[in-house]
């Protein structure tokens, strides 16, 4: 499946835009999309963290993802 | 400038935040107490001098968030009012990045209330700051 | 209206108080934080309706044991800057009695600070509050 | 000695006016003046607390008053 993949901050940097499209298997998990980013983007592995959020809520690993998500990179944030 | 009566409590905006409109969002008379922790773009970082600071938000997953920290600062204190503005875009220094005002019958609690909202603020709300220095620049935090 | 700059950090005045006023005041370039208490005038005390409060102020030695109050948090916080302004004469509800503002590099210092700041105001700054109700007025806290 | 004492809040009302000339032995203390007040105003008793300021300070008990002191009675503070 095709996903639309978002990303701010440094993660926008590090994959070059804004939004992206990207492929993942059926029924992939958040999991699953990190550890396919990590292999992409090695420069992922340096970062402090990162973390997912589906539909504007932060996701955990095991939680799957569709094709109509709103799916977003959320490098360490820095807000205040 | 807009209407002082028409912020609302949790926003997020390009333009410069306003303290006194913020303080209004959150009088009550029947609070004694209102505290407001403001946030301010400092000139400089680890000894390095910032020429200023650029926010990014993802808007709308930050002002859910926003609402969040203000719905467990109700659940654990008793709250009249609590406002939540961020500012975003580019900040020179001195600028205000961001105002909490909380506003609680007895004092103790609006200090609580409002170090709680801006140390959960700094967690989890999706907004990064990325530090320019005259020879380059940085996203704060970004890397261990 | 008096000139915003023109303000002392320490500031005793019948006229209205000025909360963006006292925030100028301490924001400074290398600060990030600023933490600002506002006491304001409740409808309420223990149940009761409050028409309105008179604050009366020996100003000359009230002014002393602030400046003593900013004295102290300076050896306790590394504070940039510190105002503490009070109200006196008739107030209304709603209406702010007293705005402190502490601005340091960091913001957990600023919250200690304020707190430290309004919590020795209650006990040593003479000045005095009467409670005004329908039926008649007290002196807050005179009797046990 | 005759000094000039001056109340605010309570006990102004107490005493009945801002200022007035109050007659205590030549070398008298706090102590001495919070004795003889107690006495010429019993609901003095009554209060929380009555401290004196002398030449704005808070003052003990065994500061001796002298006759161009600035003398203040400060009945329980109430500002913020």
């Amino acid at each position: 499946m095709k996903i639309t993949l978002v990303s701010f901050g440094i993660a926008k940097d590090i994959i070059g835009s804004r939004e992206m499209e990207y492929e993942l298997p059926d029924s992939a998990s958040v999991g699953n999309l990190l550890e396919k980013l990590a292999h992409d983007y090695p420069d992922f592995k340096d970062l402090t963290s990162i973390r997912v959020a589906v539909n504007t809520e932060y996701a955990k690993n095991d939680q799957v993802i569709s094709p109509q998500d709103e799916v977003v990179l959320i490098p360490p944030v820095s807000g205040g | 400038m807009q209407e002082i009566s028409t912020y609302p409590l949790i926003y997020i905006s390009e333009n410069p935040l306003q303290p006194e409109a913020v303080i209004d969002l959150v009088k009550s008379d029947h609070c004694g107490g209102i505290d407001v922790f403001i946030g301010t773009v400092r000139n400089q970082t680890k000894g390095k001098t910032v020429v200023r600071l650029d926010f990014e938000s993802y808007d709308k997953m930050a002002l859910r968030e926003m609402e969040k920290i203000a719905r467990k600062a109700r659940e654990k204190w008793p709250i009249d009012k609590i406002a939540i503005h961020h500012r975003k875009g580019s900040l020179a220094i001195g600028e205000i990045a961001v105002i909490i005002a909380v506003s609680t019958p007895h004092r103790k609690a609006s200090f609580e209330a409002c170090q709680f909202a801006i140390d959960t603020l700094k967690e989890t709300v999706p907004i990064w700051k990325k530090e320019i220095f005259e020879d380059g620049e940085v996203w704060v935090a970004a890397h261990p």
